[in-house]
């Protein structure tokens, strides 16, 4: 499995001229190609620029991967539905960027996400239930970012790809060759934010991939209300390469990231990936895109499943065989099965939680706050155990 | 009159005002086709054009920035916040331009932009979408701070917010926008700076604003069966507050506790204590005591009932505040 | 007076590649070319793109305000080592880049400067002295921005950019045809409040210009510490476009943001013009350089002056003589005079001013701090009226 | 023991623990070559190189939030924020990240993070140089805020700041940057969060912090020789505050004036009194008064001397303590 040409990472070019245009069309007829490597049909193609050489074993991985992600994904809003989750934010049709992607990562890079990212935490080997903690309610996140190299979701918008830049500052000073990847949508692409990361970025030539999933919504917005140019032209004018994959094309995907990986770790600095992908989904289990949004847009992107479209690939090649698809399905159920009975039997935290780890040194007032507060929940055990009356409330 | 949930007395108040004044907009993130994610704005730009109703980039900064920008050109922006969490990336703007222009300039250029925030807890929401940051503008001189605990108060609170020549933080109390009440829309509405005392009583006094008032009532309610009578003082406005209505109540009470989401450490009780003490210091029975949230972050949802003031808290404080 | 050629403000060009480049060069040595019509040896040269043609008293007006602005900042500087004002920032070195920019745009149009643009303000008859007043510490600004359309300094790096875009989206609103500049430095650049004004602007097709001018110094940080690319290519990655111009050749700089405005109210939106120049003084009157850069650079630009060069030009040209430089000359003086005239009887504001224009509609505890600061004041009155001691402190 | 100016005790710290620990980083706007506006990194780039004082680009919520990644990664950076005014662009990630990530990840990570801010006024400076902002960062859960007085304080609390695995915001009295004082670079020093009686006294007892220690003991030898003992409190910290000290003090003496440069309106001196008065109710024989900025912008800088407390706003307010 090897990148088999890393062309992008080469050296800035020389600027020829003096006045830059704005590149790009402004409506999507008109999109700039985009890397594939695998057509909607499920047809191997080849590109210029990025390759990939994948065993069976290794096609067949994606496409677990895929499938096992799309499955808890769909468990998970199964069980927002029931209630058990407060919350939840699907990734179903983002599965090729983010499977691609997470796995071209290596256990030493870093990854953070926003809070959509499931399948790239599945390819971190993040126990699913983990994500559910804070969709529960029973956490803000609460992993340990270090066990998995991969930080806790992030909701303010673009503020994690900071903190990747600044991880990947101290990976440089460090003189390890590990890499960063910082996750963001198409709507976080406006925040300044993301803009000052791509500043800090390129000044100190940090090993930061910016990996940016545009499903083409932020919520009700389409991606004309943040751009009138595609995304990955974003990095140029401050310095380093942008690329668009499609993200619905797990080799691509992986291929790409491989070797803005490559880039990054080899001391070329950062890069922009921008995974052309589509948000099947509402944007969280409250949304109703019905209020915004064609349903015929949506059944154009379907014809371009990153799963079926791996599938198709498997079956022309004869990589796979009705037992192995068997073989997965059982997994999925088996997955499923966990998730549910791990998220039923989740436990809410204790009361007295609110008042631990809000400082790592210890704070006065909070330990004021919890004796008083604690004082406060055993007078009504107090009431309770004696039986008394009147005084309560 | 006519029966309204908050939400929608506040969606016929910004449909009010773009009709009368064409230089009234509604700006921010979804605020169009959606009608905003809790439909504050449904329909509006359907009806008003997207030159009206105007769905932005994904950066608060730009937002207010630009509501600026609008305002100096001689429009009355008003400027949705999707949550009170993600009000902070405008913080500078809101803070060091748009609070300290009008003195900057001597009085020469007004910003009237308002900034819709629908603020505090108890939605089951995760993190960022609980907090009550009203201490953080209250503080800053320039602002306005206004928040309505019901229909009648949405409707025409915001209306006199968007007539404001100044810039006015108008937080929403999101657990509520589907409280009913009736709304008067002909009503002569009161100063929105002006306390209201939402129920008399002779004891003690409670002091609140936007989503604790009816904590605070409900509270009063369970003393009353006790035998206890509780006024309750809803402020409505933080800044500036009407020490006034409030100094009134304390002298015929004797007594205050105040109650808000909002971490109570530099919390707006701090400030109401401090001055209510200064102002009635002959006449308090008790200090003034403080019900809010702990100098924590707002707990995840399973921990929020816990966390939030409610009856029990606000009543524990009354026994308190009583058997001083 | 006309701007023969907007090519600049032609369509965007449509996207020809998938993966954009890191354009341009990391360092000095090698900065692409800039647009210029006039040599610093006062060589008129032709440029494709950009063409002027101007009458000798419109060439003359220009030198002369080139020449007061910089007498005008002499004498600032001057007042405030004599302790007439707080501070003073130079715009030594840049009077071209302000004096050909200011002088393009019409009354119309609205000007958002930051704190230095004492020549722009000269060119929209911002009365100087008014300028003064915040140096001196009497006022934050203070004169009403909508008299020349030239809105108040601006102190916190970068938020005007995002007052011009709303502004400018304001005058699009409005069906006007007047365009909107933004000044702001290169160290702004790096600020996420311009990276969000340039997603606004696009987005909205706004009429403004943002017009950087690139001293070459953010205090003591180089541009490197901002940028590892020209600025005015960060535009094309928004979806607009970006020019270079030479910043010490007014004829260049008024050509190209003439074209530029041109563009922004000939409704093709936004556009970026980096004015190549330098900071021939210190930062403000507090900066000490010598800490940071060395001589010879200074020395190199020295050879650059916008001044000289038009000067050289107007001689060559036999454009002026004796009596129109020894015009200039009484001119410079008696504007000096007047300066110094006018910030020495400068009046302080009344104390009770603290308490004035903090809202427009008023707010009753300014209301009461305002009284209650004025009992403050009147019981010293008491005091001294009274002759009474003991008492007073 | 030696005599330094505070700027030299900040830059003596910061050297120690550059020197000290490799993991500490120096970074900001002009901190390199420059040594800061203020010079009070005056040297270090030389002597540890650029790896390790670190000239950021002009971008304030950049500069924290790679701080934030950096402390991530096992580095202590320690951020120079150019002026008080300058903040407000950190301050999302600040109030949404910074404070938060601890508890987010449920202890998992630390975030020693400091952030120097130089603060307060009388400087005559233009706008946006002069401010207070404790009350913005002290409000919020998370974050711990300490301001020095002294050089010796000054050396210490930030050594302090470095080596505490929480974020802090470290606030720098500006006009104070040139006073001298004794430093023990040897001492032990007690916990930065503690408050200290710089004066002792029995009549009322002046609570301040930062650049209004010293006006509050200037205030206390007028007051003695007009026969009255004012007693000084240093409260050092403002998140957490020192209530126990403060309190005893208080008991003894009765009564409270709280000194601030920052508008009194939702200051600090509203949470102090209101907690003080809860804590010593039968003790005051006056309401805690507080001596502040009014709720208007920090004025122009002719305007700052009348509109920063000085000895005859602290004295007028001990008069009217002392009256009731
Ligand atoms: C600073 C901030 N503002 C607003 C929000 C509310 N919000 C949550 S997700 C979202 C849209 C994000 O769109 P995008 O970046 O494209 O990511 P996607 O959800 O499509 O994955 C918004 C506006 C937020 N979380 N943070
Ligand atoms: C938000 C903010 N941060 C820091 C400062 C302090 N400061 C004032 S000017 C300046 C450098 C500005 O450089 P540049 O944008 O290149 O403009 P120039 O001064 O060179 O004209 C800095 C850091 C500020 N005014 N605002
Ligand atoms: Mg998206
Ligand atoms: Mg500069």
């Amino acid at each position: 499995m090897s990148v088999k040409s890393t062309a992008a990472g080469g050296p800035p070019a020389k600027s020829r001229g003096r006045t830059t245009r704005a590149a790009g069309a402004k409506r999507r007829g008109t999109e700039p190609e985009l890397v594939q490597l695998l057509t909607p049909e499920g047809e191997r193609v080849e590109h210029g620029e990025y390759s990939i050489d994948l065993t069976p074993d290794e096609l067949r991985g994606l496409y677990r991967d895929m499938v096992l992600t799309r499955r808890f994904d769909a468990e998970a809003i199964t069980l927002q539905r029931q209630g058990e989750l407060g919350l939840w934010a699907s990734l179903l049709g983002q599965e090729a960027a983010q499977i691609g992607s997470g796995r071209a990562t290596r256990p030493d890079d870093y990854v953070f996400p926003t809070y959509r990212e499931h399948g790239v935490a599945w390819t971190r080997d993040v126990d699913p239930l983990n994500l559910l903690g804070m969709f529960r309610g029973v956490n803000h996140g609460g992993w340990d970012p270090n066990e998995n190299n991969f930080h806790l979701y992030t909701i303010v918008i673009g503020s994690q790809t900071l903190h990747a830049t600044g991880y990947a500052m101290g990976v440089a000073k460090d003189g390890a060759d590990s890499a960063v990847i910082a996750y963001f949508g198409d709507g976080a692409s406006s925040q300044g934010d993301v803009a000052e990361a791509f500043t800090f970025a390129a000044v100190y030539n940090a090993p930061v991939v910016f990996f940016c999933q545009n499903n083409q919504w932020a919520i009700s917005e389409p991606t004309e209300k943040q751009s009138r140019v595609p995304i990955y032209q974003r990095a140029a004018g401050f310095g380093f390469p942008g690329v668009r994959v499609d993200g619905n094309d797990v080799l691509a995907v992986l291929a790409v990231t491989r070797a803005a990986l490559e880039h990054a770790r080899s001391g070329q600095g950062p890069m922009l990936v921008e995974a052309f992908t589509y948000r099947m989904g509402a944007h969280t289990t409250t949304d109703d895109p019905t209020r915004y949004r064609a349903d015929e847009e949506r059944e154009q992107w379907e014809g371009k499943d990153p799963i079926a479209r791996l599938k198709a690939y498997l079956d022309k090649q004869g990589l796979a065989d009705e037992a192995f698809y068997a073989a997965i399905d059982q997994e999925s159920d088996a997955l499923a099965k966990r998730v549910r009975d791990g998220v039923r039997t989740m436990e809410s935290p204790d009361t007295m939680a609110i008042f631990e780890n809000v400082y790592a040194d210890g704070h006065a007032l909070v330990d004021e706050e919890r004796a008083q507060f604690a004082e406060y929940l055993a007078s009504f055990e107090d009431t309770a155990t004696a039986g008394a009356s009147g005084e309560g409330h | 009159m006519t029966q309204m949930a908050i939400a929608k007395a506040l969606n016929e108040s910004l449909r009010k005002a773009l009709e009368s004044d064409p230089k009234v907009l509604v700006m921010g993130e979804d605020v169009g086709k959606l009608g905003g994610v809790f439909r504050i704005t449904d329909g509006l730009q359907k009806d008003f054009g997207e030159g009206r109703v105007i769905d932005t980039p994904l950066a608060e900064s730009g937002i207010v920035g630009t509501a600026i920008g609008l305002a100096l050109r001689g429009y009355r922006p008003v400027v949705e916040i999707q949550f009170d969490g993600f009000v902070f990336p405008a913080y500078d703007q809101i803070v060091t331009q748009l609070a300290k222009m009008h003195a900057r300039a001597l009085g020469k250029v007004k910003l009237p932009v308002v900034i819709r925030i629908p603020y505090a807890g108890g939605i089951g929401a995760v993190e960022h979408h609980s907090e009550s940051p009203e201490a953080l503008f209250a503080h800053v001189p320039g602002l306005k701070v206004i928040t309505p605990s019901n229909a009648s108060d949405a409707y025409w609170m915001l209306q006199q917010a968007i007539e404001c020549d100044d810039p006015v933080i108008f937080l929403e109390p999101k657990r509520r926008y589907w409280d009913k009440g009736e709304v008067d829309t002909s009503a002569l509405p009161g100063s929105p700076h002006q306390a209201v005392v939402a129920q008399q009583g002779t004891d003690l006094t409670l002091a609140a604003y936007g989503p604790m008032v009816k904590v605070c009532l409900e509270a009063a309610a369970a003393a009353a069966n006790e035998g206890r009578s509780l006024e309750v003082v809803d402020l409505r406005s933080l800044s500036p507050i009407d020490f006034d209505t409030l100094q009134a109540s304390v002298e015929k009470t004797g007594r205050l506790v105040v109650v808000h989401e909002a971490p109570v450490f530099y919390g707006s009780g701090a400030e109401i204590a401090a001055r209510i003490t200064e102002r009635c210091f002959y006449h308090l029975e008790a200090p003034v005591l403080r019900v809010g949230g702990f100098h924590a972050p707002y707990p995840p949802a399973r921990l929020e009932e816990e966390y939030l003031p409610g009856l029990d808290r606000v009543l524990d404080a009354v026994d308190r505040a009583l058997a001083f």
